[in-house]
């Protein structure tokens, strides 16, 4: 290997001159660092060719097994065609910044303002930004704006005690600068205790956050109620769901929602150990209170359409401390492959797509429930991609006995298995109906 | 532009058939009760061939780190190199986060290398890959520094960060809780003076970016540092400037407890037009406790996930962004030792070559990696419009604000003498021109100058608020 | 452009240490004897981000089907899906030609199935898919034809070919050492009357293109057929028009004993600028004998390669362009009898509709794929020109001669009804202009028109006929 | 799957409009057939969604096994560094035709023509074209250039005993039409016997072939000689070789050749079951009988450089059966891929690129030297990538059973095997020797 970076196209020569014209001798010189803090040791990394690079890391990639996932709970595997990443992967996207010269970003600024055009259509509300990292953080900054935006003291947010674990530790992170405290509303049957989250609901509470499809797939059937019983206490309704979710179930805005973040990354993305791409939106009120970019349409100088990023002063690099979120790198580029997933499906695809995933499930379900020992579902509900079953062996002797047989699954109660099915599970699905035979009677 | 053919009402629940296909009306009843339903959908029909068109010439009209220089300051903006986005696409990268550990190994082992990796270059003890940005980064830093003043019993309400920084640390200091307490500048660097008035109980921590935002060395980084930890506050690096000391300084030997790594500047993974990056943070060993849950580390040749013993929690609902880390990792294995730190002389003679060759005023110095010049009596953000029209992408422009008319440039190591000669020419050359001319520009570009007051005055954000 | 840092000397057998990086001069000594090696190599030495910009900038240049619309007529510019590329490019498609049979069971499986599609589509008998491109198709099935005629004794010597054929189709029968016997048209049709007074005993063999380059279909073709086989001759189809009649009709149910495809046209594979395309021949059962080698079978669950009993021998080294014709399988496998049947049904509407659309004279007709239109008094070369400025590519010009000013036009299928008005907009407007306006177009191009005589009478072809 | 083509972007809507302005009921009556030669049949083939493609086609590759590959004899393997995927991967070149109008098309003539300069300055000689098909066809195309440019009768050419067979085959389909006969010289010790090939020749001879290096990967000693040889006879001297080689070996234009050809796709490819890239180099003097496209420079009506296609009347397309070749669609676009792999090494990269494959064919050669049983190499010369050993057991045993061991390489004897090291097989030297070791002995 030769020393030195393989991307610097410096020459002994034209280093050489630089180092003269700048009027020193050595690169060592140009550095304006007290003795006492200087490195003089090495970090003991070694360096490699291209190829050995490539051989390096694919070597060790290969010790993920190849295992077939039924897994969901948050992070979902969904075919992404080729067109995705080819068109996503031409480096004027790729490597570009963020469109702080509008000018010469005029691309990327118009695929944003697509995508946020399609989640506005999805949930029905009036303004989505351009993205938070993933669901557990764009939930965060719902908490932190339903602070912001509420007249009066409202120091609670409600969630429900279902709650993804690791959703729920970021959330109160979130909370915990302002101030908020995280409860939690009891789940019936998969689905949200309507009166049980009346019974927790008070004028203390800023936010009601109800999920649909919940973490355990089951689809809300009381929206519209609980969107009533926020708004009779003047708290925010947030509701968490996806962009394949929203193309087939009520639109959120039709219930009362005023928030609607989630995990848009199910387009465009498939599975990547859990990368996803926070959505955002909400009301048109609430608007000088999103978090992130907007990406608006304006005109230039000679008349024509052109977007800008717009609105930036609720941001961080110019209100600082008093912004209304510190995100600034977001998930521009995953909103990009997203956006061109969708204009993929279409809306009759993304429809198809979305019954595929109500499907899938029910199929399986009802396949798993003829074994011996196996109830499923659990809840006597309509399920989106995933379910619970119930095991008479233990879940986690299930869950380790399929993986020896090379399948996912999740152990989510001492007999209780999540499954998820999606149209990429399609050819598998025999294979794992036998496998669970086999492990759970 | 999209839809040409028009929207397209995909009919929920009757016969929606899309599958990537124009659809054909099969007639199927739908598959839920229609109470739990939409009742349509309206977005762009669209085939195949027309969205491969629309995002091609959309991407023509983006200016990237392959269309020309990029000397954003404050950005770091390095080519990115293909071969680390072959082994991010790679089939064997794609796993669910819920495998079980044994699964995953290889996930793993690049990201318990990483850690390692990212330990040795910032001088740091323990290293947690969670946060999934520099700001997000920022903010499980301070989180961290907040648990270990409570768990030491020691409320502290303040943060205290220069004027000259990043507008994420206050932004993130201020989401944790915190009160901002801005220090302001000597000559461009941390007033010391300023400093040990500015610190004392309640001071949870002072973050600091070295080399600052003018590219300068804190050269009083050991002072400083005494007086941050003689009133027991903690000190922050912002790793958003760690490209200029690759292999020359570490955080960690300078006394900073907690630091952020941008692996989207440093370590060369794509912006993605505003990300996805990642914001890895590295702690000295007292702190190592408080680290976001969960971290990596390797047990009898096995790799597996463990929380620490008094982690702050999650601040990303997985593991953070995988695939960029994934980038970093074999971007790092890629330089090596000599190789990061090339890019480190390389980019610091990149940045005072350029600085050399100018005609606008350069105040301060020594420069490391970036340097601010003044526009002088012209308007920055007009010198950064003509500059377009000349075909290279402008500096940061107005900020910091120490500088008048700031032009905050950051050529990296990427350049060649010969591009940043082309570089500073187009500089010289809008420096010579009128304020008409500037004020009219860019001329040459895919759009003209933006109407931004009124894109501001009356938001329209999406579709529906168009009328065409 | 490449080359900024200007040409540097690869020290051969001294300090040579190029693997993509940077040189380190480590002044080894030459691993072979002066006498066997040369004394330097001056190429420009550029870095990967140089490399990148450099690309990335012509690729700009360049117009691509993703680009706009590219009616080609004759060339057949269809969409060329991404998914075919990938799976192109999976390692496990990577593989040496002299692997052992059993470990390429895969390769074999889609070149059989590829075999198996191609015999369907075209209603021949048994194929072989070793040509690496059309012409080489041409010129494999003619050496079929005439391994044919020799081992039945019958020594012929003479090709007769349309005067509207692919010139192609002449240059293959001369390359096989074929005397070409060309034959004119009625109508824009092939003139049954002079077919007959042009075949006889030296006949070997008539290469007819249905539809022809006008985009009619000979309606005669059983007629034509019955002649040459009276005579003895055999019936070759020209398959770059083939994109019209899938699931229409087939060349071996008209009488057709050999034909080439062109799966860079009709099966959508990428024409990459100029290839590699692909070639295959199909052929009735009574020439299989002589069909190139090897051919690949199915045997008891396996697949092997074996000699046709009298074959040609090769007309390519290996075993043709392997990832093209993989391509080609991909695109079959997906569109499947429906999507084949519909793409020709919708490229002949397009066609039509295009047609119907025009200002210019359209002689001729019913169409199918393409149509020739006629420029009229204007210089359809200079029309091409002038389309290039309104953002569209032009079509094929000046030929065939049959219609005076000729523009040649196939839209194919993939062009929407809107794009398609968008490209008769264009069409129409360079009609209503005057020479003048045509002579000095194009001007909104990365080139202006460029003088190709000068560039035949002075060719510089190469870095050293360049001074500058 | 829904019905017609994918790719199709047609509504009922938009079918229905059109076949109204055309002035026909249905698409059938668009169809100008008789009814006799018409296809109311099934192709019978099944059409699949994108996802479903891609699963049954890699399901199919799988069973490629996995097998190492030590193989060379004309198809090589070198890393190609992932810039030129990506570069060569823009859909501007890879869906763009043949650039025959240029004002539109600067971007691939341009990439052509510093193609055609690099091989220009690895020949040293004067005239590249942008491809033919192969290094097989492009030795038949160079057969028929020497026929047309001999002044006096000459109806052999003299190739290698040796010769690979696919090669000579496709030579001699070439040499048919003109009425060539395709006659061999001897080998000696793996190089051309020079007193053979000095029998061999005489005044009937147009055309002498000699491959550097040779299909045994030894390296040819006396080139010079063989260039005065034919000169003397007139015969024009064809050498073969590849710019790998040609980096590093004698200069083809210092020897006295007069064509170059060989299979350029050593940089930019890698395996690819044989797929080649034919380069052709020549003298200036033979400019007008060069089959297959050129690239000129020259200026636009601004006055600024530019390029496009040249000399087109040798071609096929406008001389017809007169053309210098039927070749019309060439290999275009794996010539991009060749000048972006040589432009990333630059000319270090290309000669220690070129010395590695000295080294690693000496240094594995030595190693089977070691095994008992075994002798490596077989000839007593240079060897670039490839060498001969000889083994006591039988080659074919050898071969097969090295195969069961995972690793491929060619039986070229009874008791002789064929070896191909480069740079990608680096990492995998070791097992194979112990599996040689295990076989051989």
């Amino acid at each position: 290997m030769s020393e030195g970076s393989p991307y610097a196209p410096h020459t002994p020569e034209t280093t050489a001159e630089m180092l003269e014209a700048v009027g020193v001798e050595t690169e060592a010189d140009l550095f304006d660092i007290p003795e006492p803090v200087r490195f003089d040791d090495e970090f003991g990394i070694e360096a490699r060719s291209e190829r050995e690079t490539r051989r390096h890391v694919e070597h060790i990639l290969e010790r993920n097994d190849d295992v077939i996932e039924f897994l969901g709970r948050g992070h979902y595997d969904h075919y992404v065609p080729s067109v995705v990443d080819d068109l996503a992967g031409r480096s004027e996207f790729l490597t570009s910044y963020t469109q702080y010269q509008p000018e010469v970003a005029q691309g990327f600024l118009q695929a944003l303002f697509e995508f946020q055009s399609m989640l506005v259509e999805l949930t029905g509300l009036d303004v989505a930004n351009c993205s938070t990292y993933d669901a557990a953080t764009a939930l965060g900054e719902a908490a932190t704006l339903s602070q912001r935006v509420r007249s009066v003291s409202g120091e609670r947010v409600l969630v429900p005690d279902l709650l993804r674990e690791g959703k729920r530790e970021v959330l109160e992170n979130y909370a915990a600068g302002p101030g908020i405290t995280v409860d939690t509303y009891p789940m019936d049957d998969g689905n949200a205790d309507v009166d049980g989250l009346a019974e927790a609901l008070d004028d203390d509470v800023a936010m009601v956050y109800v999920e649909n499809p919940t973490v355990r797939g089951t689809i809300e059937e009381n929206l519209s109620t609980i969107g009533n019983l926020a708004d009779d206490h003047g708290a925010l309704f947030c509701l968490g769901s996806d962009p394949v979710a929203l193309a087939l179930l009520e639109e959120p805005g039709a219930v009362g929602a005023d928030v609607v973040v989630g995990d848009a990354s199910t387009l465009g993305t498939g599975t990547a150990y859990g990368m996803g791409l926070g959505l955002f939106v909400t009301h048109e009120d609430y608007l000088r209170q999103v978090p992130g970019r907007l990406v608006g349409a304006s005109d230039d100088d000679s008349g024509r359409r052109a977007y800008t990023l717009t609105l930036q002063t609720r941001e961080q690099h110019i209100r600082r401390e008093r912004a209304t979120s510190n995100i600034c790198t977001n998930q521009a580029w995953v909103a990009l492959r997203t956006a061109i997933h969708a204009a993929w499906l279409g809306p009759d695809g993304l429809v198809d797509l979305a019954e595929t995933c109500v499907t899938r499930a029910r199929d399986l379900a009802a396949r798993l429930d003829e074994i011996e020992g196996v109830k499923a579902p659990v809840h006597d509900r309509h399920h989106f991609r995933e379910f619970v079953a119930r095991t008479d062996q233990p879940a986690a002797a299930v869950r380790a006995d399929l993986a020896k047989e090379g399948y996912a699954v999740h152990a989510v109660g001492e007999h209780l298995i999540q499954v998820c099915a999606t149209e990429t599970t399609e050819h598998v699905t025999d294979g794992f109906v036998a496998a669970f035979e086999e492990v759970a009677r | 532009g999209c839809g040409d053919d028009g929207q397209r009402d995909g009919d929920v629940g009757s016969d929606g058939d899309g599958d990537g296909d124009r659809g054909d009306g099969d007639g199927r009843d739908g598959v839920l009760p229609d109470d739990l339903t939409r009742d349509s959908l309206e977005l762009p029909a669209v085939s195949e061939p027309e969205i491969a068109r629309h995002y091609t010439r959309l991407s023509q009209m983006n200016y990237g780190v392959t269309s020309g220089p990029f000397p954003l300051g404050s950005c770091t903006m390095k080519y990115n190199p293909p071969v680390t986005e072959d082994l991010a696409a790679l089939p064997t990268a794609a796993v669910h986060p819920d495998r079980p550990e044994r699964y995953v190994q290889g996930t793993l082992e690049i990201m318990h290398g990483l850690q390692d990796y990212l330990g040795r270059i910032g001088g740091m003890d323990a290293v947690s890959l969670q946060p999934p940005a520099g700001a997000a980064g920022e903010f499980a830093g301070i989180l961290v520094a907040k648990a270990y003043h409570e768990a030491n019993g020691n409320d502290r309400s303040e943060v205290v960060i220069p004027d000259s920084a990043h507008g994420t640390n206050f932004a993130s200091a201020a989401l944790a809780g915190y009160d901002v307490v801005e220090l302001p500048s000597d000559d461009g660097r941390v007033d010391v003076d300023a400093l040990e008035a500015a610190v004392g109980d309640d001071t949870a921590a002072l973050m600091l970016t070295n080399p600052n935002t003018l590219g300068l060395f804190e050269r009083d980084i050991e002072a400083i540092a005494d007086l941050v930890h003689d009133a027991g506050g903690l000190l922050y690096y912002d790793g958003a400037n760690l490209n200029a000391l690759l292999g020359r300084a570490r955080p960690g030997d300078m006394g900073f407890d907690v630091m952020h790594y941008n692996v989207h500047k440093t370590f060369a993974t794509p912006h993605g037009g505003g990300g996805p990056g990642a914001g890895p943070i590295g702690v000295a060993e007292r702190l190592e406790p408080y680290l976001p849950a969960p971290r990596v580390r390797e047990r009898g040749g096995k790799f597996e996930l463990f929380d620490p013993a008094d982690s702050v929690g999650k601040v990303h609902g997985f593991q953070g962004n995988w695939p960029v880390l994934l980038k970093a990792y074999a971007y790092i294995a890629r330089l090596g030792d000599d190789g990061l730190a090339d890019a480190s002389a390389k980019a610091v003679l990149n940045a005072n070559y350029l600085a050399s060759q100018l005609s606008y005023d350069v105040p301060f110095g020594p420069f490391h990696h970036e340097f601010v010049a003044s526009a002088g009596d012209q308007d920055a953000a007009d010198v950064a419009k003509r500059m377009l029209d000349y075909g290279v992408h402008p500096p940061t422009t107005k900020w910091p604000e120490i500088v008048p008319e700031a032009l905050m440039t950051e050529p990296t190591e990427i350049e060649s003498k010969h591009t940043l000669d082309q570089l500073a020419a187009a500089f010289d050359a809008v420096a010579g021109e009128d304020d008409d001319a500037l004020a009219s520009a860019p001329t040459r570009t895919a759009a003209a100058r933006i109407d931004q007051v009124s894109a501001a005055r009356d938001p329209r954000l999406s579709w529906r608020e168009l009328s065409e």
